[in-house]
């Protein structure tokens, strides 16, 4: 069974949502805190949605700073699946293994709403499952969630087929709509939408299920 | 001795800025006219223990970098808080 | 100028006859720093005095009440092993001086009420009031209450699923900012804020301790402001420093909080709320019926040279006080060092003295060190319990009969029904977007609906398929005209929106939000919405748990309308598939379920209607209320949805309560989120669109037949008034609009008021 | 003429800060020692039309009041963005 490792910083929120959707998808999910310096045995990490250490100086400037970022990128460098949800993406674009940054929404105000996504790349370890141009209604909630990078990190974004999913409507004022991108090996993922809260029809979704289950079935085809 | 110093944390030339965008846009309703080019930033003021004031500014400029700013977007500088 | 100082017991807010009593407690004079503890406990806000004789005639009795009224917060026990906590504040004068730090302290404070019962919070609800959105002042209050709201709550990751938004000049000064939270837990793991045990610890757990709001609750709560500009009234030296919330010191206490309950390493635990440490001191050790001594050189601070009077009633946020027995110490010290909260021993459980009677006696010391100096020394009962109880003059208004006489349900109706619909409709989204309502996957119905719907679920609770629903609801303009009946349908009102998702209603909660209590006019308002209050909930079989008053909310000497706010807990005993919701179909029957004409002589009232008030008509009569009337209609359909919820196929597919607004709205606001259109049969004129009073739903069926035989037997009055389908909604030859009109309309209405210039 | 002005926006002496609180608290897991008392604030930049640098200075701080602070919890001050 796949394992998975949910890092769970103080101030996460989503940590509990973020075990309990892949826990329904069949995988063994347990906590992992932020002091820890190995993740020996995980198949799969993620970084969940919340305000790890209160989000205070930007999102993910004192998260990445935990011991247990240095974990993650040894991880990810021996090519481990790894996920940022929200708060888990600005963590890994501060900890610099994902290019760009996420500054405030366009219009200054914190976003709870449903959105319409396309997969634009299938080459990372999130959306191995789904089509290109497939149309997912995953919820966004967020307020520093406008994806931010120069010219040249976006052209490099393009060429690698780094960009992953887009918003069909443009909510917070992301560059080219970008909701989530991937590392050049597509195996460190970010994305501002929580898929864990497209999991069901009684909740309004179960678009996400196709990421999370791309993810959680991603890391043993990997190995 | 112990130097009170300022870190200024500003968004880098090209970056867009909502804050300061809003801000500008509201300016005229208030009765406010002829301001332009609003930017919004950041400041974190400290006392910093060290030697002299050079080595304290030192160490701003250090943390500037590593911590208070991220420089895919940001330029930090640091200066005395005691001057001016 | 003035040359005698005012004495001190006076500048504490305690009057001459208050400061006679403590000295007959005493049996001496007290010393400042007793006084200080006394002016705060005495306050209105923390005492009760004027309210607590009338709130006595709330009903609070239920089998499934597990926590009634008088603790931090209410508890019932909804099944499966599991207890829900519930709890309704007012944060209103903090809000009018500094909107974020007021709001985002009010959700602070409403949240460590209900984890101090040992249950997890799972959704907070915020019902907001204020002044019309043409004032650039009111704009900037909204903007600054929901960020706050906004910020604090998101971050400190409590999903906010609901509340209100209510605009009214008498607001102005004065908005009102209250906040509702609801939690739950294993029901086997129920704490008290009590201490017991002589040798237990006091542990302070949480922020240092500084300067902010010194004397909040007794300067901002219980007194009114003296300008109508609110803020600026308060003059410099009486400003207190403002709390400023740290939501993430919050979210890192809940989870530090209830792994110590989880662990079972607490005796009681308490918050530091109003008051801070002497009313949480003073309060578990009258629970316990000991004494307690604390050690006022062991509080953690973060303020130099802060005076024994300052640590003791600082509002500091984000501080817990736990009670455990010393050998549990080092265990909870390593806990907490894990979750980054600081915890410091700041007091010691001791035997009760012995009063003159020979009774037991706890006493508060306040000492400089454990075996040091007492600074000061009062029985922590007299503090708590037994401030003095007022029977304040009550005295009918004697302008309400002439309101009564100016009824504008007679008024010739002027103008076309369209505008006055299209004028009526707003959406709120521009607020609850900004809250992050579905955290911990609960959320079945979000805001923006009748009620909102969460499955009773969350980490640490036992497996359930229930869910529960919340809704909060007032009407001021009713309760202005009579607060009786206003309250009595405000409850009402309340119930019929938990039967839209299916829910019966298990616990009241409720914040009375009244002007200055020294006005009779004002204590008789009081006085009379807690009359209706406890006359509908018995009418309706709903115990009161718990609440809230929030008295001078007045400035310039003018009083806000009566503003009770209910907060209503229901529970569905399975809940599986979503409840219809407003989603109309092409070709589906709209009914219109329960009594069509109000109780009493006039049909259809439109006395305290929206309608009205956007007319500037703010006199009349409100409708009558017929207890077992609405109950029987409220049964019915909570039946007929929550058998939707449980699984079962259903001829029902949309339901909606007609609130304010009226029927015209409740159509439009249906046609307007479905995107469909419908044609309905003319009705009794502008008096029918817009008539304001409970107990009517719209549904829609697509088995009429079946549908009527079914309300029929349940002897619930329903008639059929149009079809679902095309673009436009018709309402006979009164409302003929295209709905993606009535859609932009809705949906830009409130963000265009706020973005208007000026 | 036009002046470029920077307000400064710091919390008032005694009120909370728990964004500086924070920052500080983690600053020696970063190797950052004897700093202190971090306090985090606001600045805004800005182009202000005016007759003479004075003038633009009391415009900014005008504005400074009524729109970028809030004077229950905030101190603002205008100075001139030319100067050092
Ligand atoms: N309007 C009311 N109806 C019923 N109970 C009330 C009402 N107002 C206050 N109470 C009860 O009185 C108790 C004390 O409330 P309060 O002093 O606000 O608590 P705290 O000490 O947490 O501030 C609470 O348990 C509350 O439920
Ligand atoms: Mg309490």
């Amino acid at each position: 069974m796949t394992r998975i490792g949910v890092v769970v910083f103080p101030g996460s929120n989503c940590e509990y949502d973020a075990l309990g959707a892949v826990s329904a998808l069949g995988a063994e999910a347990e906590f992992v805190w932020h002091s820890a310096t190995h993740l020996d045995g995980f198949d799969g990490v993620i970084l969940p949605g919340g305000f790890a250490h209160g989000d205070y100086l930007r999102p993910g400037a004192l998260a990445r700073f935990s011991p247990v970022m240095e974990a993650v990128a040894e991880f990810a460098r021996a090519g481990g699946a790894v996920l940022g949800i929200c708060n888990g993406f600005q963590v890994l674009t501060e900890a610099g293994l994902l290019p760009g940054a996420l500054q405030k929404n366009r219009g200054l105000t914190f976003l709870c709403q449903p959105t319409t996504l396309t997969v634009e790349s299938t080459a990372s370890v999130l959306t191995r499952d789904a089509f290109r141009g497939q149309e997912l209604v995953i919820p966004i909630n967020h307020f520093s969630g406008s994806y931010t990078c120069d010219d040249e990190t976006w052209a490099s974004l393009v060429a690698h087929d780094q960009i992953v999913l887009r918003y069909k409507e443009n909510p917070n004022g992301s560059r080219d709509d970008i909701a989530g991108v991937s590392n050049v090996e597509g195996n460190v993922v970010g994305l501002m939408p929580h898929p864990e809260r497209a999991m069901s029809t009684l909740l309004g979704s179960a678009d996400g299920r196709v990421l999370l289950e791309s993810f959680v079935g991603a890391p043993v085809g990997a190995r | 001795m112990n130097y009170p110093i300022i870190v200024d944390v500003t968004l880098r030339e090209g970056i867009a800025d909502p804050e300061g965008a809003t801000i500008e846009r509201a300016l005229p309703a208030l009765g406010f006219n002829g301001i332009s080019h609003v930017r919004a930033g950041k400041s974190f003021r400290m006392n910093i223990d060290a030697e002299d004031e050079s080595s304290a500014l030192a160490i701003a400029a250090a943390l500037a970098q590593r911590l208070l700013s991220n420089p895919v977007i940001e330029n930090a500088t640091a200066r005395s808080a005691a001057k001016g | 100028m003035s040359s005698a100082p005012e004495p001190l017991h006076r500048a504490l807010g305690l009057t001459d006859s208050e400061l006679a009593q403590i000295q007959v407690v005493l049996g001496r004079d007290p010393n400042p720093l007793e006084l200080a503890l006394y002016g705060v406990m005495w306050s209105e806000h923390c005492s009760y005095k004027s309210s607590r004789i009338h709130l006595r005639r709330l009903p609070s009795e239920g089998a499934h009440v597990l926590v009634g009224p008088g603790e931090n917060a209410g508890v019932i026990d909804a099944g499966d092993g599991i207890a829900v906590a519930i709890r309704i504040e007012s944060h209103n004068h903090p809000s009018a001086i500094e909107p974020y730090q007021g709001a985002a302290t009010g959700v602070g404070g409403i949240l460590r009420d209900v984890f101090t019962m040992g249950a997890r919070p799972l959704a907070v609800m915020d019902p907001l009031f204020f002044g019309n959105l043409d004032d650039a002042r009111q704009r900037w209050l909204v903007e600054g209450v929901v960020s706050g709201i906004s910020g604090y709550g998101n971050s400190v990751g409590v999903p906010t699923v609901g509340g209100e938004l209510t605009f009214d000049e008498c607001y102005s000064s004065n908005p009102l900012v209250n906040v509702l939270c609801c939690g739950a837990l294993p029901t086997n793991r129920l704490v008290l804020g009590v201490a017991s045990g002589v040798g237990n610890l006091a542990v302070l757990l949480g922020s240092s301790t500084g300067r902010d709001g010194i004397g909040g609750v007794s300067v901002l709560a219980s007194a009114g402001f003296v300008g109508d500009d609110g803020a600026a009234s308060l003059d410099d030296a009486k400003r207190p420093s403002v709390q400023v919330g740290d939501p993430y010191e919050e979210k890192r206490l809940i989870e530090a909080c209830l792994e110590l309950l989880d662990r079972g390493l607490v005796v009681g635990i308490q918050d530091l709320g109003g008051a801070g440490l002497v009313c949480a001191t003073s309060e578990t050790a009258a629970r316990g019926g000991v004494g307690m001594d604390v050690d006022i050189t062991a509080v953690p601070l973060r303020e130099e040279g802060m005076q024994p009077f300052e640590i003791m009633t600082s509002e500091s946020q984000e501080r817990m006080l736990a009670i455990i027995t010393p050998e549990n110490w080092e265990e909870i010290a390593s806990l907490c060092a894990k979750w980054e909260v600081r915890a410091s021993v700041v007091g010691r459980v001791v035997e009760p003295s012995l009063d003159a009677n020979g009774n037991p006696r706890g006493m508060l010391r306040i000492r400089r060190g454990f075996d040091g100096e007492v600074l000061g020394e009062v029985p922590a009962q007299s503090l708590a319990d037994e401030a003095p109880l007022y029977d304040r003059a009550r005295e009918r208004p004697s302008s309400l009969d002439a309101v009564h006489e100016d009824d504008p349900t007679f008024d010739e109706p002027v103008g076309s029904p369209n505008d006055d619909l299209l004028a009526l409709l707003v959406d709120p989204a521009w607020v609850y977007r900004q809250y992050d309502s579905q955290l911990f996957l609960n959320t079945v119905v979000g805001p923006g609906r009748d009620a909102s719907l969460l499955r009773l679920a969350g980490p640490g609770l036992p497996a359930s398929e229930r869910g529960i629903a919340l809704s909060t609801d007032s009407n001021p303009r009713w309760c202005a005209l009579d607060p009786r009946l206003g309250t009595a349908l405000t409850v009402a009102e309340s119930v019929a929106n938990l039967a839209c998702v299916g829910a019966s209603a298990k616990a009241l909660v409720n914040c009375l939000n009244f002007g200055n209590p020294e006005h009779p006019e004002v204590m008789w308002q009081l006085s009379e919405s807690i009359d209706g209050m406890a006359e509908a909930c018995v009418a309706l079989a709903i115990p009161v748990v718990g609440g809230n008053v929030s008295l001078y909310n007045e400035s310039g000497g003018s009083d806000i309308d009566p503003t009770p706010v209910v907060g209503l807990l229901g529970v569905l005993e399975k809940l599986v598939a979503p409840p219809p919701g407003w989603n109309w179909r092409e070709g589906d029957a709209v009914v219109l379920v329960g009594a069509r004409r109000a109780p009493g002589t006039v049909p259809f009232p439109l006395a305290g209607t929206r309608w009205a008030t956007r007319r500037g008509r703010r006199g009349g009569n409100v409708a009558a209320f017929d207890g077992a009337g609405l109950k029987n209609t409220f049964d019915f359909v909570t039946g007929e949805v929550a058998e939707i919820c449980a699984g079962a196929s259903s001829d029902v597919t949309s339901v909606h309560d007609v609130g304010a607004g009226g029927l015209a709205t409740a159509l439009a606001e249906m046609a307007s989120v479905t995107g469909l259109g419908a044609n309905i049969f003319e009705l009794e004129g502008h008096q029918e669109l817009f008539a304001e009073f409970p107990g009517r739903f719209v549904m829609t069926t697509n088995n009429l037949e079946r549908f009527i035989a079914r309300a029929v037997r349940a002897g619930v009055a329903v008639e059929e008034i149009g079809r679902v389908g095309g673009t436009k909604l018709h309402i006979g030859q009164a409302i003929d609009l295209e709905v993606q009109e009535i859609a932009r309309q809705r949906r830009g209405a409130l963000e265009e008021a706020l973005e208007a210039a000026g």
